[in-house]
């Protein structure tokens, strides 16, 4: 088993795990072959709310995203769609 | 079915769409100055106060008018201003203890508040709804009420 | 007919208020408000006109949705020639006060010339007066507030105004209006303050009328459900405000720090929208109050804030407005990185407590946090020092210092006005111009353009100078907006720089604020011209005037001395690749881009306008 | 059951039709002593403008109301009250029982002791027929001296002055409006009068009114501090106020002080009479003492709490009604509420604003705000009732009053929608 971290943002801060601190993000364990979209499962993150998905700061296409395998140290970010400026 | 106004303030963001919404309703034009329904800010408390009439029961507009220019719209429960016979005599504005009667210079008549005859435009264009029109049963009519109980104590 | 078709022209030298009509023909090729009044400038100010003297002219304006029912439609903008930048300048603002000049029955104000004495202007429907200053002049935009809300008496007045940086002359001085919406950048607060003008204060009552209210209502409508069911304007930007970007911009590597030495901050959730929403310890309150909306806004990003009253920053001072210790606008995420990662601050209460400063004092906080940020990275270097800065250890993550500087600016004192002059003569006066994070001597906002190479094109060819408000490619490199693409490449982004400069124009043209783009296009917007005014406004010719508002633009920055040749990046842009996050190793593409933008603006190689694109647009 | 009224003003109206409300079948009467349909005096000036018709001063427009809700209307005077065997005489010699009696017969114009008052060309302006007596003299060009400067001559004025008459305006004491406002709006109300070409003379006395021969009908004497003025006149106007009609209760058991004395239930000392509006000497919210009024918000209150208890349906009770009036001097719109003079001891403040034409005058006990004068401001200005009748606790607004009074409406939502507003 090897760790990574998950981030969520915004309105995804209420499907942080408990006691976990709130934009630092969470450790997650992962196999060689754990993909996104497992993560996204297991976590029970919504589908039709997540919108920027950066891994390691790289934007992951919606279309690659449920099959990318996460690595070691990985660093994986989630934010509904969001904008400002 | 009566239904009345509900005001949430907390959820007020002091856009200011219902008083133009109001003004346009009314007077034909987008001008807040003319809007029957207000926005009070507390800057340093961060909120904004939606205020307008609570169409309460005790009427004392309606029983003050000297010549039957407000009338009780059996319908929407709202008193209504009867332009026709509006003399202008402002008597109603010093008789409403929530002072939700207001002069019009140009029109040398009073305003206020008549639920648009049952479709508030204010509700329509409130974007947060801190403004509602909804069945007075079931919402906070009873507040409403409370709070005119509580600015005006029986007699 | 939205429009009043009358202008306010006050001449400040002679001591005249003259109405005269709106040039009508100049609204059927520029629209309003920034197209509009830069239609004005140029007509009336020549390019190399000294900013701060008494022949640069300013116009308020509105736009033609200005005032109406339209979502966000009580914009207004102040067009002038920049003192920073030498260029054009349009700044634009929310709150309260552009439809309130609307329905005092003007489309514009117009000040021209200089007052021999500090003045205010007071405006009741149609009648203006010039007023005595002398009792508020040297005092804050708050102050201001309160001193001429108790003398009209009237809780409705609407005012904007300078602080003390306007009045002394630090460059990137802002207009105030509502207590704390900015017309912030490019100095336009300087040239008011250069002006002797204190203060305009507004009382309209006529109200604004549309051409085809049936039509008005259906298309207002169904514009304000699109933007209530889009979830960037219908839910992201009212619960977290613009600071929801400070994690994502962080997150992808190009989050501006330290002089833009780094693109990513250790601090940054510190300081992020979703820092501002957790209680804190000392009285369990979060710093975000909650939400509120400008004029007609029914997207409300506003940020109510307190500070912690625990916070260093207003612990035993008596001379401070009682504001601080209540809400007020809070921290914006320009005024945040700025203010924040970009000197290595991570204190949020210390960032917020500097933003009220700038919203009390009228300071654009980009361009206060720029220049500390690069103060501090000389004082690092050793290039100034503790004698330089009056004794304030200038270094990176220091709240205090940063906090002293913005305190100095502010009074415009000592070190402070030193440093109210800019990053860009900061830099070059200590001999380190390289430093500058500028073009056209404006201040870069919180986009590294090496992370997001789009946005590195955006500067250097931005007619303000440096702003991420003029072709905010962000949306699409970043967000998604309205399409994804990559922030890294440079392919297709001068195409991508000009349908957004082009598009910015206009959404800046018609008295809406720029953030209804999240979820209009052109096509939302030209239904609710249509029916608001008389004119045949379809999406197409709202792309050609917007266009036809650039080149203007670009015109009169070629004349002033500010065209191609200041279409560039600092070095360290262009030299120095970024270190960490997925930007590791690049530098800019700016070299790469120029020569196609050019071409796909129909400008010559060296970037001038062309006589046929002139033509083309019939300028 | 009978019920009988004595007065077909709003009071005697308001009380009739509650009486209908709670009661289906009980007789009702009215007895008016004007050949008019039941109007109100308060629109008569807006008549005399010409805004409205004779009609738009009626009390109720629809045709057939008063039958439809079988209430009689009889035009006749009531000349003595028979309290032993429950009837009143009248004028017309017969007679009406009753057995429960309203008197709301209202109040009429004291004339003053001039020599010549009594003359063609001399009129009140309190009735219908006065207003068309003076709608026929008052044509431009005329000149018109009016007598006193309170509520109803103030009222009035704007009728004359769009006639195009030459006005002017003499009143006893020192300022307009004594009884209404203080020395500050008085003066600023005399201000806007001189500021609007009408001549005002203050602490004057018209000591005579010669008709005489020539262009003008009268010559009129004004005695003042500084001498006496001889001015021509077509018109004299007395506007020196009312006093309640209660001459033909003489021999009757009634307590009259300056009106009938009634208890919190309207009910006078005599069983079965009960009386209202301007003829009653009812209790004042905010001094607890027993006054007549004479304003039309107590008229129909009274009314509608007389009815009440005249049907028995429930114990309706009169915590006092507050003095209140609302005036618009040809365009200049002031307001007076409640104890505008302040009581000992408490603190105030006054905001004037002499180039806007605007005053604010707020009086407080402890926190509670107990009076309050305006001029110029029409927005929201019921607000200054709801706060002096609900006796509401002001805590840290009332040093914001203090500071600016114009901060009302903030103060009165904050006290009464404190729930929202948590600072």
């Amino acid at each position: 088993m090897s760790k990574m971290t998950v981030k969520l943002f915004a309105s995804l801060m209420e499907y942080l795990p408990v006691n976990s601190t709130k934009s630092h993000g969470f450790d997650y364990k992962i196999t060689d072959s754990t993909t996104v979209g497992y993560l996204i499962d297991d976590l029970k993150l919504p589908r039709n709310v997540i919108h920027i998905v950066l891994l390691n700061g790289v934007y992951l296409d919606a279309e690659t995203r449920d099959e990318t395998v996460l690595s070691e140290g990985d660093t994986l970010g989630f934010w509904p769609p969001v904008a400002g400026g | 079915m009566q239904m009345s106004l509900v005001i949430d303030a907390n959820k007020c963001t002091g856009c200011l769409q219902c008083e133009m919404a109001c003004s346009y309703e009314g007077e034909g034009v987008f001008n807040p100055t003319k809007s029957r329904i207000k926005i009070f800010p507390f800057h340093e408390e961060g909120i904004f106060v939606p205020y307008t009439c609570t169409q309460c029961d005790e009427a004392w507009c309606m029983h003050a008018c000297p010549v039957e220019a407000i009338v009780l719209n059996k319908t929407t429960g709202a008193k209504e201003i009867v332009n026709d016979l509006c003399v202008g005599c402002k008597v109603c504005t010093i008789a409403c203890p929530f002072g939700t009667v207001n002069y019009n210079a140009d029109s040398g008549k009073v305003i206020k508040c008549d639920l648009c005859g049952g479709d508030p435009e204010c509700a329509k264009a409130c974007p947060t709804d801190a403004i509602t029109y909804q069945d007075a049963n079931w919402t906070g009519y009873d507040k409403m009420k409370d709070y005119a109980a509580k600015a005006m104590p029986a007699k | 007919m939205s429009w009043t078709k009358k202008v306010l022209r006050i001449n400040l030298t002679k001591g005249t208020c003259t109405p005269e009509p709106l040039n009508m023909e100049w609204v059927e090729q520029f629209l309003g408000q920034r197209g509009l009044a830069t239609k004005y400038l140029t007509e009336e100010v020549p390019p190399t006109t000294d900013a701060l003297s008494p022949e640069n002219t300013m116009y308020m304006i509105t736009g033609p949705l200005t005032g109406t029912m339209a979502s966000t439609a009580g914009r207004y903008s102040v067009v002038t020639k920049s003192p920073l930048t030498g260029a054009v300048a349009c700044s634009n603002s929310g709150g309260f006060f552009g439809n309130e000049m609307k329905c005092a029955g003007w489309d514009m104000i117009i000040l021209e010339g200089k007052s021999p004495m500090p003045v205010y202007i007071s405006i009741n429907d149609d009648k203006a007066e010039i007023l005595p200053a002398d009792e508020i002049w040297g005092k804050s935009v708050w102050e201001t507030d309160e001193w001429l809300h108790a003398k009209h008496q009237d809780p409705q007045l609407r005012i904007a105004a300078i602080g003390v940086p306007g009045e002394k002359g630090v460059l990137y001085a802002a207009i105030i209006n509502d207590l704390h919406r900015a017309a912030g950048r490019s100095g336009v607060g300087t040239v008011m303050g250069s002006k002797n003008v204190k203060a305009i204060a507004l009382r309209g009552s006529k109200g604004v009328t549309v051409n085809d209210p049936k039509a008005f209502f259906e298309t207002t409508t169904a514009a304000k459900k699109i933007l209530a069911e889009n979830a960037v304007t219908g839910e992201g930007l009212p619960a977290l405000g613009t600071q929801v970007l400070m994690n994502v911009i962080n997150e992808m590597g190009a989050q501006p720090a330290h002089n833009y030495k780094d693109s990513v901050f250790a601090g940054a959730s510190k300081i992020s929208g979703e820092a501002m929403l957790e209680p804190r310890e000392s009285d369990g309150k979060p710093n975000l109050t909650r939400n509120a909306g400008c004029f007609a806004c029914t997207i409300s990003c506003g940020r109510i804030s307190t500070i912690d009253p625990q916070h260093f920053s207003i612990q035993n001072k008596d001379d401070l407005h009682h504001s601080y210790h209540a809400n007020s606008g809070g921290l914006e995420y320009e005024a945040a990185w700025a203010l924040g990662s970009d000197t290595g601050v991570d204190d949020l209460d210390a960032l917020t407590y500097a933003q009220f400063v700038c919203n009390e004092q009228g300071l654009d906080p980009i361009s206060l946090g720029s220049t500390i940020a690069a103060a501090m990275e000389m004082f690092e270097e050793g290039v100034i020092t503790t004698k330089d800065t009056g004794g304030i250890e200038l270094n990176f993550g220091n709240a205090k210092a940063m906090i002293e500087c913005t305190e100095l600016v502010a009074k415009a004192e000592g070190f402070g006005l030193e440093l109210g002059q800019g990053s860009a003569r900061f830099c070059a006066k200590h001999g380190r111009p390289e430093l500058s994070m500028t073009v056209r001597g404006q201040e870069f906002p919180a986009y590294d353009p090496r992370g997001i190479q789009g946005m590195g094109l955006g500067y250097a060819t931005s007619n303000r100078g440096a702003c991420h408000l003029r072709g905010y490619t962000v949306a699409s490199e970043v967000l998604g907006i309205p399409i994804k693409t990559d922030p890294l490449e440079t392919e297709g982004k001068a195409g991508l720089q000009i349908a957004f400069q082009n598009a910015t124009a206009v959404f800046d043209s018609v008295g809406i604020c720029v953030f209804t783009s999240f979820a209009w296009s052109l096509e939302d917007v030209a239904p609710q011209l249509d029916a608001a005014c008389e004119g045949d406004w379809t999406p197409e010719r709202l792309g050609e005037i917007g266009e036809r508002i650039w080149n203007l633009e670009r015109l009169y920055n070629e004349a002033a001395g500010v065209g191609a040749s200041a279409d560039k990046l600092p070095p360290r842009m262009t030299t120095e690749p970024a270190t960490t996050g997925p930007a590791a190793g690049k530098v800019s593409g700016l070299a790469t881009m120029l020569p196609e933008y050019y071409a796909e603006r129909g400008w010559s190689p060296e970037g001038g306008v062309t006589a046929e694109t002139k033509t083309r647009l019939g300028l | 059951m009978k019920h009988l009224i004595i007065g077909a003003g709003p009071s005697g109206v308001v009380a009739a039709e509650h009486i209908r409300k709670f009661d289906k079948s009980a007789s009702i009467t009215i007895i008016g002593d004007e050949p008019e349909a039941p109007y109100s005096r308060m629109a008569i000036p807006y008549h005399l403008i010409g805004n409205i018709k004779e009609e738009g001063t009626h009390l109720r427009h629809t045709a057939g109301h008063f039958d439809n809700l079988n209430i009689k209307i009889i035009n006749d005077r009531v000349t003595k009250i028979n309290s032993k065997n429950k009837s009143v005489e009248l004028t017309s010699g017969g007679s009406e029982s009753y057995d429960k009696l309203l008197i709301a017969s209202g109040s009429r114009p004291v004339s003053p002791p001039i020599p010549g008052i009594g003359q063609p060309g001399v009129h009140s302006c309190w009735t219908l027929e006065d207003a068309r007596a003076i709608a026929a003299l008052a044509k431009p060009g005329a000149k018109v001296i009016q007598i006193g400067a309170g509520f109803i001559a103030c009222i009035i004025l704007e009728a004359l002055a769009r006639r195009d008459v030459e006005l002017t305006v003499v009143e006893m004491e020192d300022r307009m409006v004594p009884r209404m406002m203080d020395s500050i709006a008085g003066n600023m109300i005399k201000d806007w009068c001189v500021h609007k070409k009408i001549d005002v003379f203050t602490n004057g006395q018209v000591s005579e009114i010669k008709k005489v021969d020539g262009d003008h009908t009268f010559k009129v004497s004004v005695k003042t501090p500084n001498g006496i003025t001889e001015l021509d006149a077509d018109l004299v106007i007395t506007a020196t106020g009312v006093r309640p009609c209660t001459d033909f209760l003489e021999g009757s058991d009634l307590i009259i002080d300056d009106g009938i004395i009634v208890d919190k239930n309207m009910q006078t000392n005599v069983a079965d009479i009960f009386a209202a509006g301007d003829v009653a000497q009812g209790k004042d919210f905010c001094t607890g003492e027993y006054t007549v009024q004479a304003i039309q918000p107590t008229a129909a209150e009274h009314g509608l709490i007389a009815a009440q208890n005249m049907v028995g349906a429930e114990r309706a009770e009169c915590g006092g009604t507050i003095n209140m009036n609302v005036l618009d001097t040809m365009g200049l719109i002031s307001c007076s509420f409640g104890l505008w003079q302040g009581v000992e001891g408490g603190e105030s403040c006054q905001l004037v604003e002499k180039d806007k034409w605007r005053y604010l005058n707020l009086q407080f006990d402890g926190d509670v705000l107990i009076g309050a004068t305006a001029i110029g401001h029409t927005q929201h200005v019921g607000v200054m009732r709801g706060l002096i009748q609900a006796e509401i606790t002001l805590g840290p607004w009332k040093d914001k009053l203090l500071n600016n009074p114009l901060q009302l409406m903030s103060a009165y939502l904050a006290c009464t929608q404190s729930a929202e507003i948590k600072s």
